[in-house]
């Protein structure tokens, strides 16, 4: 039976947190996501055992969630921008001793204490990694309070299939509005005990250890060259986007999360005018959808990039493309949203030479 | 159908609470809704607004920048949103606080004594009914009974009692916006 | 009428009704008013003429809207005055 | 609300206004400070935050120390206390007002360096930075709004939310259990020989407002000597996140807030100065 | 240093081997606990660590608890720790120890969980973590080696250095003024509602020894009660850093560090265990 | 007088910083840079008077380096990887109140804990932003102990002529290591007060305030247009980078830091060999050389990035390149150093086709 | 000779020779010995027969290096036996 | 002149001194100079060694896998080291401690009886001056008196007594590898 709620997406995330059989999250206090640690704190305990814990600062949520992945549970955080700043070093911790986690970062207008309102700014950080070393997070970026919802159970499937941490790239706007969301089935909490889990050595098997420190080079030469080697590999399973009319398009909107809907309405604006414009939005930041932009990139006249940013993700689009076709820029900073007529009128000015 | 409304005012004149029903009666018909507030800090004393948006179809984008209705409670809200109204549309205003009402000639407005109706009807805090009352009477997108049940769901559970009298504000504003003439 | 030895004056366009000030007045001078300001608080008049100027009223009062004025050995009346009415009028509200 | 703004006022108050006025200058016995701008206050109705702020720049005008005063705003309700104490200030991140603070005086170590934080701020987050300011003895004034919630971010549980308390995030009550006691940041702090004065004081009542200006008065005079970290907490209120009126919550801070956290010096130094 | 190893043993020792030894199995009395792995420490001649180590190891084994324990290693000296317990650890990063304890504790309730930090990673970085993990009461135990130095980094002043202490960050000596007092992390933690027991030991003579590992005991079985925080000090030395010999540098903890960090019991619970 | 020492490049690094008139240095010990506090420990305020205070933690380095910088001295921070992850969040807060101060990260093995030994593995976090929002640090490669001690000079100039936290990124080796050091002379201490700095607010002006806080989405965009303008003047005006046998080089590498040292080197093993490779040293890493590597692209077959992390910088190669030659990546991990062998036998393989 | 009740057997691999466990010893029973062990340390040994089976060398032993065996009233004569002799024979120095 | 040479041995037996010495002299003949040390955590038993270079012309790169010269003060060291000496180069190693000698025929190899000629000097810690003497004899780079002078600034004021002693050390390792004949 289809459950269906108007939610926030906030909530919608909360609530697939819990339907997912999530063992704990740990966080703190930040707008624009606060209300995924409220929604919990009345919500989750009660109904599945899941343990919420309020830390005492992002630093200390995110050693949490790195204890408490170490069990080989189904763990997360959540927080906004400069909480995730705060958790780099953990987040790079995370990712070389390969435990399975959520990160959820609903980006706020930076830098600094910067706005509330809703921004993309984190895209670099997300992508190419904040913290130190080379480390790869899996960032899915959802565009609708449906995926708000439906990304935390793809994220904790992803992360126990390769042991990585994900992180749900949103932001405010997306944390803020509501929309219809069809709810999925309350699953299990997990019962099955991972094989490299720290949970108390019994006697017939070697003691496990989580640990990212390999004091000789090439001990830790080889750790990255595991994880360099699982990037590849999800980098061939992991890529998803989404396409809208981009078959017989003459131009390309790259842009992800909402701001990609935004581009929806203004290639509709577009087509009213005869211009024929698609979108494609990456639904996975990483792994990257390098091979169908190119691909696609064969086909039109001009890439616009639109973000919540100065210019961002649009170097992986320029990466793509590989000066096939010319990538131009759009982009709103601080908080501000751009409108499907301000990005329309973008891209007629930047690409289509007014054509339209 | 497909409805792109702004709904504004002061922080607790129930603006975001309109939105909301219209997305919840809206599901209720099986309709497509996204309800997108404006959100700030903790501060006394600003302005709301939200986006809502009702269609038969997939909704692409829920933030834009011209709507198909403005709804405004308060005069800050007329003088932003004036020009967010697509040709042909529609403008209700709270005649009630608004001293400077829109101008515009080519879209439908209409002010509404909301505040001083709510009133008389001796609880101040259903003003945002009667508007809505008075919009659905302009564009019937929404059935009225499901709106109502949209607004059992917005409304606690501990002010139930008070839905006959919000039902009744419902249909004060649909009345209300009959009997005066859009000023263009 | 008591001898008045007290005055202040309150900015109303700052109160914010919170009535910390009614509170704190030991001459029970202080009473909410029935009209908004501009930011749509009901703001705090004086009732009585019976100010001590204690100084009370402006300790607590969070927004530093009360100036409290204490005349000794005077025998004068006087009432709280409204700060700034002529300047307010003009004020337009504007985002 | 109304939009129309009503100007007069009522007949009943315009009837006694008597001719000679006692509201002239030289009968001023309390203003607004000049240190304080003209921006109004964007705390709620009845919010302890601005008793405090103006306070501070009471004693900042009577010690006439604008000029050699810089001051730390937090994150926080009181993020924008910049815009309404006229000195120079620096706005620090979440929790690190210590931090900012000791890295000013450490280079200007004649000028008078203060922060202001709430409980979050200070006892949640920058519980490393305080605790390590304070132990280092570095001569700058904390103060510290204890309203036991996170205000700024719509009332969460705070470090020095009291047993059973609701919040946005205790919704069923503050459990000790597995939220832990309130933490008494200020009774830690009074312990280290880095701290020479350590008082908590409240700002709901005229007799407190004159003994917080008094200990702030303190503050502000013992940095000059070098001395160590003053230290000074005021037990305060939130309303909106209590969401109880201005009037209810003073009552609700005296009688559940002060008894949690007793006014008071919890360390004043040997000789006491006035 | 001699490359080729000497294997025979000096003449004397050879002459007054006996036909019947006692070194037989049934004999022992003490013996490395089987809950160390054979891993041979990294650690500096004479370092404390090994010490608190073994202790570690032979209450798990004592306690058969190996199955159930959970250790977390700090970045220290200690962060091979894992090496030497033969039971499931984590490395925390740099001072997270108690919030990667809380992490794991709190989604297995059931398991013992202690952490294993140093002054560096307890009380400067970790001071948050710490404060706030045994504020919350939290169910784990935390045994913290106050070498009153960074011994992993090579000898800068740590929190617990003492006053006029030479580190190589502090070369004309710990200078109070500048760089404040001693943090004694262990009395402030005592005083926090969510601790059950707290102890500070030593490891440097045979009496200190057993009854450090009678707290460590006491730590691991007040655990299963759910009560609270554990904590117990190891006061230990850092002969490298401190530049002495291990025989001068227990003589210096002996009379420069117990003296600044007396021995003993900070809290006991009121019914006394044995 | 030329004064030349032999000197550790975070000796050097220290020792410039004390003679650039440094007025404060905050910082947490942490290998292969404690040197630096250690050094200046003993020698700066003795000397110059100069503050040295070792903190709490990076974070709380981070904080203090933000106060002492708002009241417009010369102030500087150094730590190595895992604490500069640790700093991000007051990074960001620094660079959007544009105080000018100097960041210096002593490149380790990541990620996590990683090892001690030397590594490029924090090119993006320095250069794309680890931090959240969008903002610029200067960055600067010393490839010598000499550029140590000289970066820190130029640093502090550029810091001040931009109000921009400026970034010297180098490794463990260049710290370790020992080289002849040509040092320049004793600099006055600061004396002139910034006028936007938090000093204390004489009568006559206006109260200064440092923040980056701006609630209003279009004040916060306002900002970061600010910001964005001074990254392109930067990028006009401040690109740095060294040629090695460029001119009528076959093949080029790029590669920055000591790597390059090591690249020169190979190159000159294939001058033996009879193949033309030149050296393109970035200097600056933002703002970077796009078009100085563009130009060379037009002039060679192929191009070899080479650095010690899994590949970062050689995107922005790859941008710089835009598609018109080949661009091949060697890289080794974890602390491991290449040498110059491996880099000519990669360059042999993956271009050359086996050509030398 | 005393009457020995308790021996010890030193891992001299572990030995790291810091002295801890020659300073611990109420016998006086231990000193370091003129020889250093594969890792280049002069490692202790046991040079009086003395000893009781205290177990304090053990106890302060950092390297865990010391397996202490006491017999009660047996009258047996013991020293230090050294252990992993053979074991250490082959042993090559090998990074 | 370009000598490129690694020294390595245990920690403590002056491994990087050694090569600190011929970067401090180098720099007193106007030479280039680069030394770069292995470098470790707080862990004892471990190995040292360092790349030291002394070049008359810009040295590139500092860190290189092929050297002029190996001069090896413990086994591991001769083992790991052995394949890194360019044919013809040179390979020195302490006969003392080192029980399996390099058997490459491409280079010249000379083991120097070093820590058994420190004892007898009674002071073993000038082992490593035989060893700098020794390969100096064989690559006269550096002037002798220069190297007293490197030695100088390495060794710390308290221990310039010591000066004397190794400079005889000095010499003495000169002399000892005339007497004997490279084993290749
Ligand atoms: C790193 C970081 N984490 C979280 C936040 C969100 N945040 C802003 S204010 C605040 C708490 C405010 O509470 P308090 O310090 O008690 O001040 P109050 O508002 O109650 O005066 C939080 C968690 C932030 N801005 N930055
Ligand atoms: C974030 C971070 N900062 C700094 C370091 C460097 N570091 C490693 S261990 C250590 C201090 C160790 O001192 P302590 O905790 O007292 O342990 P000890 O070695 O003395 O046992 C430091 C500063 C680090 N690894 N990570
Ligand atoms: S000054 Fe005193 S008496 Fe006068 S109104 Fe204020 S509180 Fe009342
Ligand atoms: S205390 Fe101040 S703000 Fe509150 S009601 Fe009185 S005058 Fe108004
Ligand atoms: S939220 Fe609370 S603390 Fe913040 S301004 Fe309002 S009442 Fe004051
Ligand atoms: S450095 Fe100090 S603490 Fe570390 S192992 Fe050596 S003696 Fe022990
Ligand atoms: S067991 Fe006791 S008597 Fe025997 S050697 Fe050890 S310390 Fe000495
Ligand atoms: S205490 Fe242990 S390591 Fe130290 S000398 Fe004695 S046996 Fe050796
Ligand atoms: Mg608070
Ligand atoms: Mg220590």
């Amino acid at each position: 039976m289809k459950e269906l709620r108007l939610m926030k997406g906030n909530e919608a995330l909360a609530e697939a947190a819990i339907r997912s059989g999530c063992d704990a999250y740990f966080g703190y206090p930040i707008t624009p996501q606060s209300e995924v640690l409220e929604y919990l704190s009345k919500e989750a305990n009660v109904r599945t055992g899941m343990v919420i814990l309020q830390a005492e600062s992002e630093v200390a949520s995110i050693n949490m969630v790195y204890g408490a992945a170490g069990t080989g549970k189904r763990i997360m955080t959540s927080s906004s921008s400069p909480g995730i700043s705060l958790m780099q070093e953990g987040i790079s911790y995370i990712a070389c001793a390969e435990l399975p986690c959520l990160l959820v970062n609903v980006n706020r207008g930076g830098p600094g204490l910067g706005t509330i309102q809703p921004s993309q700014g984190d895209y670099f950080q997300s992508v190419k990694g904040g913290g130190h070393g080379d480390y790869k997070l899996i960032v899915l970026a959802p565009s609708t309070v449906q995926e708000m919802s439906d990304f935390v159970k793809l994220s904790f499937e992803l992360a126990f299939k390769y042991n990585n941490p994900v992180m749900i790239l949103t932001d405010g706007a997306l944390g803020q509005m509501m929309e219809k969301v069809e709810l999925f089935e309350q699953q299990e909490r997990k019962t099955n005990i991972e094989p490299w889990a720290t949970v108390g050595k019994p006697k017939d098997r070697e003691r496990n250890i989580i640990t990212s420190l390999h004091i000789q080079p090439d001990k830790m030469e080889e750790i990255n060259l595991k994880l360099q080697a699982k990037y590849r590999e999800i980098e061939k399973n992991e890529i998803r986007f989404e396409e809208t009319n981009c078959e017989d398009a003459e131009y390309l909107i790259v842009a992800y999360g909402l701001v990609a809907r935004i581009c929806v309405k203004a290639a509709q604006l577009a087509a009213d005018k005869g211009l024929k414009v698609g979108v494609l939005r990456p639904i996975s930041l990483f792994p990257f959808p390098y091979e169908k932009i190119n691909e696609l990139a064969g086909k039109v006249n001009g890439i616009l990039d639109v973000e919540m940013n100065a210019g961002q993700m649009v170097e992986d689009v320029r990466l793509a493309v590989n000066g096939k076709v010319p990538v131009e820029f759009y982009g709103r900073m601080g908080g501000v949203v751009p409108t499907p007529e301000e990005i329309l009128e973008n891209l007629e000015k930047k690409l289509a030479g007014g054509k339209a | 159908m497909n409805e792109e409304i702004i709904i504004a005012g002061f922080g607790g004149q129930g603006v975001l609470s309109m939105g909301m029903i219209l997305c919840y009666a809206g599901m209720i018909e099986n309709k497509e809704v996204s309800w997108m507030p404006s959100y700030g800090p903790e501060m006394r004393g600003g302005t709301a607004n939200c986006i809502t948006i009702v269609s038969d179809s997939k909704i692409s984008s829920p933030i834009i920048s011209k709507f198909d209705t403005v709804i405004a409670l308060n005069q800050p809200s007329v003088d932003k949103f004036e020009k967010a109204v697509n040709p042909g549309g529609l403008f209700i205003y709270d005649s009630t606080n608004i001293i400077n009402p829109p101008t515009r000639e080519d879209i439908e407005i209409f002010g509404i004594d909301a505040s001083n109706e709510a009133a008389r009807m001796d609880n101040t805090k259903v003003m945002n009914m009667i508007m809505l009352g008075a919009f659905l009477k302009k564009k019937p997108i929404i059935e009225t009974h499901n709106i109502i049940e949209g607004l059992k769901k917005v409304l606690p559970e501990r002010y139930h009692h008070l839905l006959p009298l919000n039902e009744k504000a419902l249909n004060r504003g649909m009345e209300m916006i009959e009997e005066i003439t859009a000023t263009v | 009428m008591a001898k008045v030895k007290g005055d202040i004056v309150i900015d109303i366009e700052k109160c914010k009704g919170c009535e910390l000030c009614i509170e704190a007045c030991p001459q029970e001078s202080l009473e909410t008013s029935r009209q908004v300001n501009q930011k749509g608080y009901l703001y705090i008049v004086k009732i009585e003429d019976n100010c001590t100027g204690c100084v009370n009223c402006a300790l607590v009062c969070p927004e530093g809207a009360i100036t409290v004025y204490r005349k000794v050995d005077k025998k004068k009346e006087h009432v709280a005055k409204i700060t700034n009415v002529t300047k307010d009028i003009n004020i337009t509200v504007n985002e | 609300m109304n939009e129309k703004r009503m100007i007069e006022e009522d007949q009943h108050f315009e009837d006694v206004i008597a001719e000679e006025s006692i509201c002239i200058q030289e009968n001023i016995v309390y203003e607004k400070p000049d240190t304080l701008t003209d921006t109004p206050f964007h705390y709620c109705p009845g919010c302890g935050h601005g008793v405090a702020h103006r306070l501070i720049a009471e004693v900042i005008s009577e010690l006439n120390i604008q000029e050699e005063t810089i001051g730390v705003a937090p994150v926080g309700c009181a993020v924008f206390a910049y815009n309404y104490l006229n000195i120079d200030m620096t706005e620090a991140a979440h929790g690190r007002a210590s931090a900012v603070a000791t890295g000013i005086k450490r280079v200007l170590p004649e000028k008078y360096v203060f922060t202001y934080q709430g409980d979050g701020d200070l006892a949640a987050i920058g519980t490393a930075e305080t605790l390590h300011t304070c132990n280092r003895g570095e001569n700058v004034l904390i103060i510290f709004i204890n309203n036991a919630t996170y205000g700024m971010t719509g009332g969460q549980m705070a470090p020095t939310t009291l047993p059973n308390m609701k919040s946005t995030t205790s919704p069923f009550g503050r459990d000790i259990a597995t939220m832990g006691h309130p933490l008494k940041m200020t009774d830690l702090v009074a312990q280290l020989p880095g701290t020479y004065y350590v008082t908590r004081q409240a700002v709901h009542k005229p007799g407190n407002v004159r003994k917080a200006k008094k200990a702030i008065m303190n503050g502000f005079k013992y940095q000059k000597e070098n001395k160590g970290t003053c230290f000074i907490e005021i037990v305060s209120n939130c309303p909106s996140n209590w969401k109880m009126t201005p009037r209810e919550s003073n009552k609700w801070l005296e009688e559940n807030m002060i008894p949690y956290y007793p006014l008071g010096d919890l360390k004043i130094p040997n000789v006491k100065e006035n």
